[in-house]
């Protein structure tokens, strides 16, 4: 069992997230679902890592490893604004009650996604849709990229405490995604 | 239910586990049942009714404990007049009991109601009862309608048992704000939401002259209702400053009611000298009960031996808590709490960066980087973080090194004062005749009703920022509760607060604050006045029509931002149960229930009232969510604005209320919406000033004209024993 | 409160963390608060509050229910009248009250009662309230209190609404356990506790000769209340076996009406073939209300569509299930889930042994083992672990190869008919003037409950053999509930069960069945009725001083061996508000919340009633506990002859009482007790058999001798109205 | 953060045991500790280890590390038949109630205890008793001498499936002790 950085996402329970510390091992993850989706939240328009937006670093992860977006939030307006087009724009609650269904056909109408893949979506919020989705979504996993870590995801990062760290994590990543 | 079917449950489980019974802990993880046999959803389910049932209990206890004082003061048979301009009194309660209550004895004739549908929900949620989701989440709902009988008495009870004004729109704008306050006098802080007690120090004030010498101020509800009884009381704040203000030591005495008090005020009030005074058999605190002892005793009790009391009856208390506040005030060191700035950072620099304050926050905050460069003289971010802060004190607690967190925020505190208009109770009965037909036409594009608690994400300048938005698009703005204050501490660049700004009327671009949390009744009750009253729909006992003409024709939306309580779930809970969606703020997904909708998949199909046919498939998605967290407030005001639509609306009202919606999202969110073509039932429907972009899209999306809808109802399409020809 | 002073509250958190509102989770680990400013005490106290809630709504609601439908029946003006032996009807009503409740309409003013505590009680509960972990408590103490004036009301209403008998002791014997169910008619099983719909079908079939051809038989409360209608209904037994005997598939139609039915049913009725009719508003499933549909249309629903409905009329309900029953026999294969042993045993061979369902054991039973053994041919293993299993299913839900666990028990289970008394109601007064003398002197050594529910540690088993243990030292023993059944399913090498072998009257030696959970308020009643009839205390609204009395003077020592629910919390915490002390099963340390004092330590001091003198530590601690869990059932048996010990007891009572404290001792823990000092006052305490024994060991440890105290009670030792000289 | 055996006695929470591999770990810190007592629960005397009562292998760590011992439940009349008189005789809620008060003098009137060790406790009585001392006796540590894992403790064992583990445990630490 893990421990997330903030307290109130202390998981009450007992299935808990996998700790994935390599970012290669998540490339790998990643690049073997058949479905994926990325889904930005608001936090990756709001804060930056370092110098850059937190949401370049998201845009280069899902153009990397070719991952639709769901833009949640307000973000769609700093993509437009970097003309990136999300491919779907359900804010976070909405989109997690479609995942839900397994007929449902995704953000791209080719069948529900198998593996979802969170960014920058209010630390506590994310953690009560992955609950949702670790209960009633069973047909598929969930990645919390993220730096204060997931209990209720099926793979999560360890707490990250620097930017530096982070950045690198990131980086690595898309290296190895693409 | 109907909305069940459209609306689903949305769960988000808190917890891997079940504990309530000696059979537990069950673990309910992948599909696994608990020993009684019940799954997830309904083990959701069924903490959502508890929680309903706590909240309505709050307002029902409230109104019973309200209703019996006055029924002692001025007898059962007082009757109830709320003046001139209010005919359809408590519609409410007309509509679900079919009773129109008359005296305070029918109010408590409706308080007995509710309590006797409360023994029954409280029993289903027992071990061993109810097995399936929907019918807890029914049982939910009609916690939530009971919830609004028990608020519409307590608000009745106390607008004619104190006399409140109910006969104006523009009722006085009061101080708002902590800087405000009086320090040279003798200062009484009242908290909670049962006036009683304040209202007696207060007449006892005025009674003995002696209203010049005593500062009489409040948090949360008991301020509103303070507020509303005389304007000399001055209103602190919301329930997210009440640890800070305390911390600040100004109050020689404290009043306690009701709900929403913290749990440590004995603490924190004897940490700084003050006295405090307990008056309600819900927060007793361990205290001595000495109701029964003289009032000179009780003063001595207090004022010398520093002892905490309890006294249960209002009068009593009201009286002591003003003997002892001159008292208090002379013997202890003033605002023992009060800082300055230098030794804000004195105290700051104790900071070592450990980061654990940060992790214990409620609200996610980083305050341990804030009070960090804070020490070093740099006040921005920890200037920025007391904006979206509610002073819950977690981060203190956690401090290894004991850093006064909150008290130090007193630094980055603005000491403003603003302005809030005093509550205004229910809705003038001539103010929903003007706009009863442009709302249910469209062509007002909606009610907005921001509904009470703090608990923000990003602080009280958001809901400033919504209110202002839909007033200026010429919506009718309401709020009630945390809510109206926290809409009052952003000033413009001329200093003027939204109060200041906008008429107080029920009407386009009117912006009211209607009291306390109790008085959120009015506001679902404004929506059943006109049902009632313009559309001439009987009031009595015709509850499943009415809230059916509601969903279906009336353009309103309530945002509960920062709900945290029971109360607030329930009472939301009792909007989706008229018919009204609310819009949440991110922190309530943590209430574990929604009800959402797939507007691509969704059962959208209604009766046309007027030719009673099935229209098959009527696709549009209006509203399209009953119970909905928002992440953002960008995203939440183009939400609402969407949610304002309905499906009564004429080409007219479309084309104003799409109109909004672009403008909206385009600003907030850029671009055209994507669900565009769901709301424009034909080309009438478009707004002229984005005409040809819509149209280019329209057609991108295969969009084909649909037949308008006379009188639309979902009577009909669901077993039920109302009349299709009862809808007019 | 002045019992918590002495009976401290013991916490036992069953997580670190709260989640009731939207500023959580909060981590209270390490004297750490929540954001609302509560504690883990307070926090534990209000859960506490919450369960005694839930436990009296479930009994109020059903009281409610029943005495409506009862007043629907026979008009509110039908007159209460429990037979010849009974003058005092309800002493509960009566002290709580102030009311001597005469007609159906009485008890409905009874009930109004419980529903206005409740609105507080719940109130309080609501983020924001109570501060205190102690008043909390005492409002838990006040809900339990309420509770038993719910059970009150509803057993009563039973009781006069269908004329079950209350003036006879020997109430007739019925048929108890699975075995004895003929599977070649139709069978009707009935789970739940509010027999009407189940009555409603018995009186149809009599009215319709039918009795015959239809088997009745029941689980849980409701099969106690049926056998007290009429003989023929069959007890299958305790809620522990619910699940078991439903997979048997004997059933063709289940009615389930409120309280301890599993979540699950509609899933496992539709397994086995059965027709399920839910007849409350508490269990509606998701199902259909067909209640005002015609009775064939929706007996052809149930029996040629095969679905599952709701019927919130009683009376209908009983009809079609007696419609129905006969259609579904001939149409399923009978008995479906009934396997013959070689079955299991092939069952069986699919286990690898993993022990993933051990693991999830609510009870911590090593089944994966058990299960493999069987497997390999040996079934002691499995045979004894299916007399500690509830049958809650936990298992089988985790086992990777779906082994159907609970089927295979069949395997072990005992196919024995046993027999039950059927339940008698409350306590004849004339057997009160005859006991009450002696009670109160001692002489008879105690009155020992054993109160419903079947969450065994070590199964049913040990509660008949504590239950004979007492029986045969002249203890009054009585039983109710699960418990009851319980106490039933063993028997003698004689083939006798505890319910053929001892006198069946409320006397030394006598083995009672009360009747149903709601029946448990005539056993608080007999303690009333002691200080009522043979003290001649005045009843009416005389709360304080009655339960004053019990506590000093009544040795009655509750035993809750099995409790799971809400309801047996509150009921428990009932017991306690009236001073008697109570003994819990391990499970019920899941409750969180103890009363417990330390014998050494705490406030032993009483009020010397007769010369109203303070007498400066007594020394004595009698009840030692009022909630108290105890793991073992040797040191149970021990502890509960200790807790009949009363301050009051003459020095022959106080002679048996240790002669039989001392007894058990030595057989069950071996050697003198340690505490046995204590309970000595003067010499001629002391057993006569034990005495040489027995003083060697006071002098070694310094005894001395204390004077008597004359009416012993805590009246005057705390603020209070009431007046010691009342005590008598 | 740590599972145990028994699904019951999944910690909800934060603060959860530190688990001890080693047996000598745990004799070193039961020989530091100034006023151990062991607390002995009914599963001693219902439960073989092998061919040898449970019962035995406590009454050897007690002997060795010294340790006072309270015999819960009918623990004392199995002691007596040995001839080993218990220290004390309170039952497990009892016992527990007395050491959450950081001024009782303890079973041999020199003081509270400062470790409390468990064995043969009901498991999921013995996490509620854990749970209450955790939370209202800071002065004090507990140990869970238990094979199936006990979160609420201070100092807790990995769950030991075999009963040849377990003997080997006790055998360890029984040396370790002396
Ligand atoms: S209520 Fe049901 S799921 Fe919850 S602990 Fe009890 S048996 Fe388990
Ligand atoms: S007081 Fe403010 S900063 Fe501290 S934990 Fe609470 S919300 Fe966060
Ligand atoms: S917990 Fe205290 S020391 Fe650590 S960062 Fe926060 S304020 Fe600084
Ligand atoms: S609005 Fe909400 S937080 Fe504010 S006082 Fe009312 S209930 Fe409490
Ligand atoms: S988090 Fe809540 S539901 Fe889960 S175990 Fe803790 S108290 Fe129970
Ligand atoms: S009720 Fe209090 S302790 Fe519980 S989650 Fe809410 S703020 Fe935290
Ligand atoms: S059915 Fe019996 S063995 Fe299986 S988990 Fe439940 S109590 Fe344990
Ligand atoms: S879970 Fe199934 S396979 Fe595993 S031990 Fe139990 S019965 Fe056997």
């Amino acid at each position: 069992m893990m421990k997330p950085y903030w307290d109130v996402n202390i998981l009450t329970g007992s299935k808990t997230a996998r700790i994935i510390d390599d970012p290669a091992q998540w490339a790998g993850i990643i690049k073997k679902a058949i479905r994926p989706l990325y889904i930005l939240g608001p936090d990756t328009v709001d804060r930056n890592i370092g110098a850059r937006l937190f949401l370049e670093y998201c845009l280069d992860v899902a153009k990397a490893g070719k991952l639709p977006i769901c833009a949640t939030g307000h973000v769609r307006k700093k993509m437009l604004e970097r003309d990136v087009h999300p491919d779907s724009n359900y804010d976070i609650i909405e989109i997690i009650n479609h995942l839900q269904d397994p007929e449902w056909l995704g953000v791209k109408k080719e069948g529900n996604h198998d593996l979802i893949v969170f960014s920058g979506v209010r630390c506590d919020l994310a953690e009560r849709g992955l609950a949702t989705l670790k209960y009633f979504a069973p047909h598929l996993k969930t990645m919390a990229l993220c730096r204060f870590s997931h209990p209720n995801a099926d793979f999560a990062l360890p707490v990250i405490r620097k930017d530096s760290k982070w950045q690198e994590y990131f980086e690595i990543l898309i290296d190895n995604l693409s | 239910m109907r909305l069940l079917k459209t609306y689903k449950p949305f769960y988000a489980p808190f917890c891997d586990l079940c504990c309530n019974c000696t059979y537990g802990k069950c673990d309910l993880t992948a599909g696994k049942k608990g020993a009684c046999g019940i799954d997830i959803a309904a083990h959701q389910a069924r903490w959502v009714l508890v929680q309903c049932c706590m909240g309505l209990s709050a307002h029902g206890a409230h109104g019973h404990q309200l209703v019996d004082h006055l029924i002692n003061k001025h007898g059962e048979d007082y009757k109830i007049d709320l003046g001139l301009q209010i005919d359809v009194e408590a519609p409410i309660i007309r509509t679900v009991l079919g009773l129109k209550p008359e005296t305070l004895g029918d109010l408590r004739t409706a308080i007995e109601y509710v309590e006797r549908g409360l023994i029954h929900l409280v029993s289903s949620t027992h071990t061993g009862q109810e097995g399936s989701n929907l019918d807890f989440e029914n049982k939910a709902l009609h916690a939530g309608m009971l919830d609004h009988v028990a608020m519409e008495v307590a608000d009745i009870a106390q607008i004619v048992g104190y006399k409140y004004p109910t006969s104006v729109a523009d009722t006085p704008l009061v101080d708002l704000g902590w800087g405000g306050i009086d320090r040279t006098k003798p200062v009484v802080l009242v908290i909670g939401h049962n006036a009683a007690p304040s209202i007696a120090m207060i007449d006892y004030l005025q009674d003995n002259d002696l209203e010049d010498t005593i500062e009489v101020c409040g948090i949360c509800c008991t301020a509103h209702d303070t507020s509303r009884y005389t304007r000399r009381a001055k209103v602190v704040g919301a329930l997210s400053r009440q640890l800070f203000f305390i911390r600040c030591g100004i109050a020689d005495v404290i009043i306690v009611d009701e709900q929403c008090v913290r749990a440590d005020l004995p603490e924190e009030a004897w940490k700084i000298g003050a006295a405090l005074i307990a008056t309600s058999d819900k927060i007793c605190y361990g205290f001595e009960d000495v109701t029964d002892k003289e009032i000179d005793e009780i003063v001595a009790m207090i004022a010398e031996e520093g002892k905490q009391v309890l006294i249960l009856d209002p009068d009593k208390a009201g009286e002591v808590a003003a003997k002892v506040a001159p008292l208090i005030s002379t013997n202890r060191k003033k605002g023992g709490g009060f800082i300055d700035e230098a030794t804000a950072v004195e105290l700051a620099k104790d900071c070592r960066d450990c980061g654990l304050c940060s992790q214990a926050c409620s609200n996610l905050l980083m305050i341990g980087k804030a009070v960090k460069e804070f020490s070093a003289g740099s006040a921005a971010k920890l200037s920025d973080i007391f904006k979206s802060c509610f002073t819950c004190g977690k981060c203190e607690v956690r401090c290894p090194r004991s850093i006064p967190i909150v008290k130090i925020m007193q630094a980055v505190a603005t000491k403003d004062t603003f302005k809030i208009r005093s509550g205004r109770g229910p809705i003038h009965d001539i103010e929903i005749r003007e706009v009863g037909l442009p709302i249910v036409l469209g062509t007002i594009p909606g009610v907005v009703a921001f509904l009470g608690c703090s608990n923000f994400p990003k602080g009280e300048r958001e809901i400033a920022e919504m209110m202002e938005e839909f007033a200026r698009r010429k919506y009718i703005v309401v709020a009630s509760g945390c809510a109206a204050m926290a809409a009052g501490m952003v000033k413009d660049d001329e200093g003027k607060t939204i109060w200041e700004k906008y008429p107080p009327g029920f009407q386009a671009g009117g912006v009211l604050n209607v009291g306390s949390c109790v008085a959120n009744s009015h506001i679902a009750g404004a929506a059943i006045k006109i049902a009632n009253i313009f559309a001439k729909l009987p009031g009595r006992a015709n509850y499943e029509i009415i809230a059916d003409y509601i969903l279906n024709r009336v353009g309103a939306c309530g945002v509960a931002w920062g709900a945290y309580s029971q109360k607030a779930f329930s009472i939301a809970t009792g909007f989706n149960r008229w018919g009204v969606p609310v819009v949440l703020g991110p922190h309530s997904a943590k209430y574990r229930r929604l009800y959402l909708s797939r507007k691509e998949e969704d059962d959208w199909q209604v009766m046309d009232g007027r030719t009673g046919k099935m229209t098959v498939d009527y696709v549009e998605p209006a509203p399209e969510h009953l119970a909905y967290v928002i992440e953002s407030k960008e995203r939440a005001i183009t939400t609402i604005a969407k949610l304002c639509i309905r499906r009564n609306d004429t080409p007219a009202g479309r084309q104003i209320k799409l109109n909004h919606y672009i403008g909206l999202h385009k600003r907030y969110m850029g671009g055209l919406p994507d669900d565009i073509h769901l709301f424009i039932r034909r080309p009438a429907d478009i707004p002229m000033f984005f005409k040809r972009e819509v149209m280019e899209y329209l057609k991108e999306v295969g969009w084909k004209q649909r037949r308008q809808v006379g009188l639309p109802t979902l009577i009909t399409t669901y077993p039920s024993k109302a009349n299709i020809d009862d809808i007019k």
